[in-house]
């Protein structure tokens, strides 16, 4: 017997496998049966109540899309009196997400929303700081304490800080969260993209920038789980281009202890069902009693690491 | 939660619905011939849940990826052939991209996998008598299997197939057999005009009332049904399309600016909200 | 007939199509006519002679590559004697790059490679700077500035500061680059990534981390020359993902005046050939009589723009 | 300058040089037929710089997309015929990833871009009289032709080919055809151990002693024959694999450590500076 359970704080997931935030709705209870995940984690929601970005929403690449959605949110009353109740029964930890134009208010949300059935609370730090001229939070390490410390004020729900991939050094902001008391990390939201449909040189979408998602980044965020494992101690939630089974085991071996599948849910709702599967084979080929061991895992290449690492072309 | 299908024989009535309502279905393929010069129509077979599908409602195709494409998100098919008899769905697709290039290569015997059914389909006031169907190319397939839904509930169907020229009038056999009254209009022969199009459905109205009305594949028809319903002040309803992520709802990629009643235009998800909507609630595309 | 020449500053190009630096060497003449490209930008060199990174140096995705090279540079002394001799027949301008450790080490070598020969160097800054923990100049818009203006200082020859996309603002740098007297701005150099070996539980490269080229970054490079164009009046020229004729025209349209080439000329040596003739027919499909004026023709989808850009998911 | 080939038949000899010394040749595909359980031999029509080629060069092939693979760079392949009598090259491969698996899909007719010749092949040093060939597996497909280069400069050749099994080891009529004494070695014979090549070697340098040692495929076979050649002090040539990019010389991907003259290790581009390395620089791999 494996034994795939990991912990995230004090959180206990009975295996390393949950959705991304924005990537599963209710709906999704219809077609896959959400208590054999690790974990159910919510759309993003804001204090108010936003209808969103100009359609159209969506364009397609290899093996990537881009979407333009804007978080839409009906507000944090929706979340407790509608959206929690869906998903109560399934014996799975909820962990809701967060987001808003100012420090306070992610802290009068958090506080808000600390129901009994929220078992952590993910900080989506991707959107812009009005105070910042509409600079994302996540952009800057300061504001991205801010943004924890304001949390942690007003809640002990465990806070999830889910960082942006859009910045420099991803370990800088790593640890400015860690540092505020952030009790794991997500890493991360999506890359910012765009497409241009050259015959009507148009931007393909309405918003015409949008979050770049699917398999082809993951050696993106792979890169940056790594670099945050070296960099924080508490655990790291890794999140981009993850499809199935090999993909998240890569993600635990680079230093993260659990995984976020998102736009597969879209386009194969049992992807995270065949990955806990596919997961559980691997360990016990390779003697592995325990996924948490595989956390970090990763041997490195060569004796001594070049110490110049980011010259890399 | 990859169903498989049983054999057709062994489910000759309408199932039990599934464990899930849903289900994301490996369906045999039984044919995929052309219909015409763009179209193809699709027959597989499918599983208790995938059969339990209503006129308007839609699937999530997998499109198989090919050595030049690779779709990477599934492609929305309306269901346009519901034959809980034989145990099969069907599709009629127009192949215009990458994805519906890739469907057209599946051949008897391979796997299409289905997510379905989806969204909220046609829903036939009670009492409906004369049911009007305003159609123009793909509009077709999703209007189609709505005749056979009217025909059961007693209603008689007038439908306007619009077409550029009448070898792409699709299912005309297919929806005479099934009861309904046709009428052609095209390009061609010039009677697919705004303004002739409305004489003929006023013409119609006059000589038997309608009592609902239904369209789906064009946006000038649309405003036209929808315009005369209004004057008529009988029910309606839209089919309508939107570029899609998930097809379940989860992405809000498929919203469509809709008039809420208090006025205000609010977005719906067409996979969720819709596809079929009412045709007050819907503005252009 | 359309006018394909575009304006760089003070250089000026038959046509808006070169290759990326490190993309092409010597032996790509024994295959095609740089005669007809619109001029050959050079590999990186710096002043000292490197070997490089250890090998495995590559690894494959679906439309992407991860190359870590590191540099091997045979120094200043090698491209006056016997790299530029070699291109010197074409009739077509040679751009150099340079990088060093330090910004006393870029001026330098921009002053000593200042030849006849050479139309313009381009500041590779995604290298490490010794003086700031190893971190790439090019991720602080304070010491690309820096660069920039010791090269300046030292040579009239044009600067074009080829940017790094591994930073949060990239128009925050572009300001900086182009205050400080950059020429032209090449947007841009490689996105980090990172692969891992499942089953051998090892790094697939030998220096762990490497740039993701290949069509797949192309939604985020295009992304950031949209939001450079926006930000600087310099030119800017396109650089990340450009296999074909319609890549490079999506460049255009978003706000470049000129498109480099990268990975597709190991795969397609005809690629950049094949584009200028794509180009051309494009331009005479929608009657556009000078390339130039597609650069930043691209109209918003809506009438105005959301003013939450970044809140995109 | 993708260079279309022209028919074989009008080009019976070697033909000058094309305007570029290597080129991106479609080459029509003559046969692909399986050799064995692993390898297949591809057979194409090459234009006139393609058949320029020397043994220990190599080719940069496109390798065709299937439904499931998309390989996204080129595969370097040694040549294994230089048929310039039929204006035609050969590849003798191992379908091992998604690469090969793209190329065992070529049917003839199919087009098969390549690009070549690429790299520094053999050379034997003039007045050579006895070549020893050390080979294992796909190092088969690289030295071939090196008899026929070998035969053509007056010399003979002796071959040990190394296979897992009989079954596994290829091209020996081909290699006997062409002049070559074959001797294999088997590890289900059990005489492919290093200790029992040793001694195979030293008994025949014996017999009759070599001047020109080359080998290819096996990490420690190549050890052996460095050795055996500094003992004999003969010239000695390895055809070594590396991870590619480019296969032109650009991208500095497929360096090999290899000892300089100084005795120091530098890098050196196993495309460009290679395939084919003096015995002493290679170190191992
Ligand atoms: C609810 C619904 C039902 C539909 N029913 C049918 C049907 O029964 N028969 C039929 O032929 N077509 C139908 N369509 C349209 C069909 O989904 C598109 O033609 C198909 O997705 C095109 O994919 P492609 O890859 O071949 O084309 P491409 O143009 O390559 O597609 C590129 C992208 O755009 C999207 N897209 C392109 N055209 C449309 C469109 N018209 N609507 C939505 N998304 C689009 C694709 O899904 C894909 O993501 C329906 C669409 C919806 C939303
Ligand atoms: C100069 C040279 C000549 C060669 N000649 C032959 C030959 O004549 N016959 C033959 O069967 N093979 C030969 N090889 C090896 C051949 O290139 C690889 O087997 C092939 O690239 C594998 O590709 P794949 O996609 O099928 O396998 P995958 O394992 O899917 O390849 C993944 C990646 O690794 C690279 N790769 C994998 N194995 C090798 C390898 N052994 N050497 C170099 N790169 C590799 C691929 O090119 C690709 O980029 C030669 C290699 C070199 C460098
Ligand atoms: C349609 C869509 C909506 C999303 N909505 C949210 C959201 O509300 N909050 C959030 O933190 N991330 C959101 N994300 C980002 C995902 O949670 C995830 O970080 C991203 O998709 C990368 O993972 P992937 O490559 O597996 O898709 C959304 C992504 C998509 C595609
Ligand atoms: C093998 C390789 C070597 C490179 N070497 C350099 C270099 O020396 N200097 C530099 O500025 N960029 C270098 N680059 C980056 C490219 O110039 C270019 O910015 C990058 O490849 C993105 O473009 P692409 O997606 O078209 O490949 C290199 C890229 C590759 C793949
Ligand atoms: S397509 Fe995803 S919500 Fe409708
Ligand atoms: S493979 Fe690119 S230099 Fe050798």
């Amino acid at each position: 017997m494996v034994d795939l359970s990991v912990q995230i704080g004090s959180v206990t997931l009975r295996n390393p496998v949950m959705p991304a935030s924005g990537t599963i709705a209710e709906g999704f209870a219809e077609i896959v049966d959400l208590g054999r995940l690790g974990a159910i984690v919510l759309k993003t929601i804001t204090p108010d109540i936003r209808q969103g970005t100009q359609p159209p929403r969506v364009a397609e690449f290899t093996d990537a899309t881009l979407f333009s959605i804007g978080i839409p949110s009906k507000g944090p009353d929706y979340l407790l009196e509608s959206t929690l109740p869906v998903y109560a029964g399934f014996g799975v930890p909820v962990v809701a997400s967060v987001s808003a134009d100012s420090v306070e208010d992610f802290g009068t949300l958090a506080a808000y929303i600390s129901a009994p059935g929220v078992a952590a609370i993910e900080a989506n730090v991707s959107c812009p700081n009005l105070r910042a001229h509409g600079q994302a939070f996540g952009m800057d390490p300061e504001a991205t304490a801010e943004v924890i410390r304001a949390m942690k004020a007003r809640t002990d729900t465990p806070i999830w800080a889910k960082l942006t991939p859009n910045v420099g050094d991803i370990a800088q902001i790593a640890r400015a969260a860690e540092a505020a008391g952030a009790d794991a990390l997500v890493v991360s939201n999506a890359l910012l993209g765009m497409a241009v449909d050259a015959e009507n040189m148009r931007p393909r979408l309405g918003n015409v920038i949008g979050g770049l998602t699917g398999n082809a980044v993951k050696p993106v965020i792979l890169r940056m789980v790594h670099q945050v494992a070296q960099a924080v101690s508490i655990p790291i939630i890794g999140c981009g281009g993850i499809a199935n089974g090999e993909d998240a085991v890569e993600y635990l071996l680079a230093g993260a202890t659990a995984v976020q599948f998102g736009t597969v849910n879209f386009i194969e709702p049992a992807a995270m069902e065949d990955a806990i599967a596919w997961i559980e084979a691997y360990c016990r080929r390779h003697g592995v009693t325990e996924v948490r061991a595989l956390t970090g895992a990763m041997s490195p290449r060569h004796d001594q690491k070049s110490p110049l690492q980011s010259a890399v072309l | 939660m990859t169903a498989t299908c049983p054999a057709p024989s062994t489910a000759p009535d309408p199932a039990p619905a599934a464990a899930f309502p849903i289900a994301d279905t490996a369906c045999r393929v039984v044919s995929n011939e052309p219909v015409n010069a763009e179209y193809r129509l699709l027959l597989a077979e499918a599983g208790p849940a995938a059969l339990t599908a209503e006129a308007g409602q839609f699937f999530q195709l997998k499109c198989p990826p090919t050595t030049l494409d690779r779709p990477f998100l599934r492609r929305p098919m309306s269901v346009y052939r519901i034959d809980r008899q034989n145990g099969q769905i069907g599709f009629l697709y127009k192949v215009t991209g990458k994805g519906t290039r890739g469907l057209s290569t599946l051949v008897p015997g391979d796997t299409l996998e289905a997510i379905g059914p989806l969204g909220l389909g046609f829903t036939l006031p009670a009492g409906t008598r004369h049911v009007l169907l305003v159609a123009r190319g793909v509009g077709l397939a999703t209007l189609t299997p709505l005749v056979q839904m009217a025909r059961a509930a007693g209603a008689e169907v007038t439908a306007i197939l619009s077409a550029r020229n009448p070898a792409m009038v699709m299912s005309r056999d297919e929806l005479a057999a099934q009861g309904a009254r046709v009428i052609e209009v095209t390009d061609t022969a010039g009677d697919s005009d705004m303004a002739q199009v409305e004489a003929l459905l006023r013409r119609l109205h006059a000589e038997q009332p309608f009592d609902f009305a239904a369209t789906c594949g064009s946006n000038r028809l649309l405003q036209l049904t929808k315009a005369l319903s209004a004057e008529w002040q009988i029910a309606g309803q839209a089919a309508m399309e939107a570029f899609m992520g998930c097809g379940m709802g989860m992405c809000y990629a498929c919203v469509l600016p809709v008039t809420a009643p208090s006025g205000e235009t609010i977005f719906k998800r067409v996979c969720r909200e819709g596809p079929v909507f009412s045709i007050e609630e819907v503005q252009s595309w």
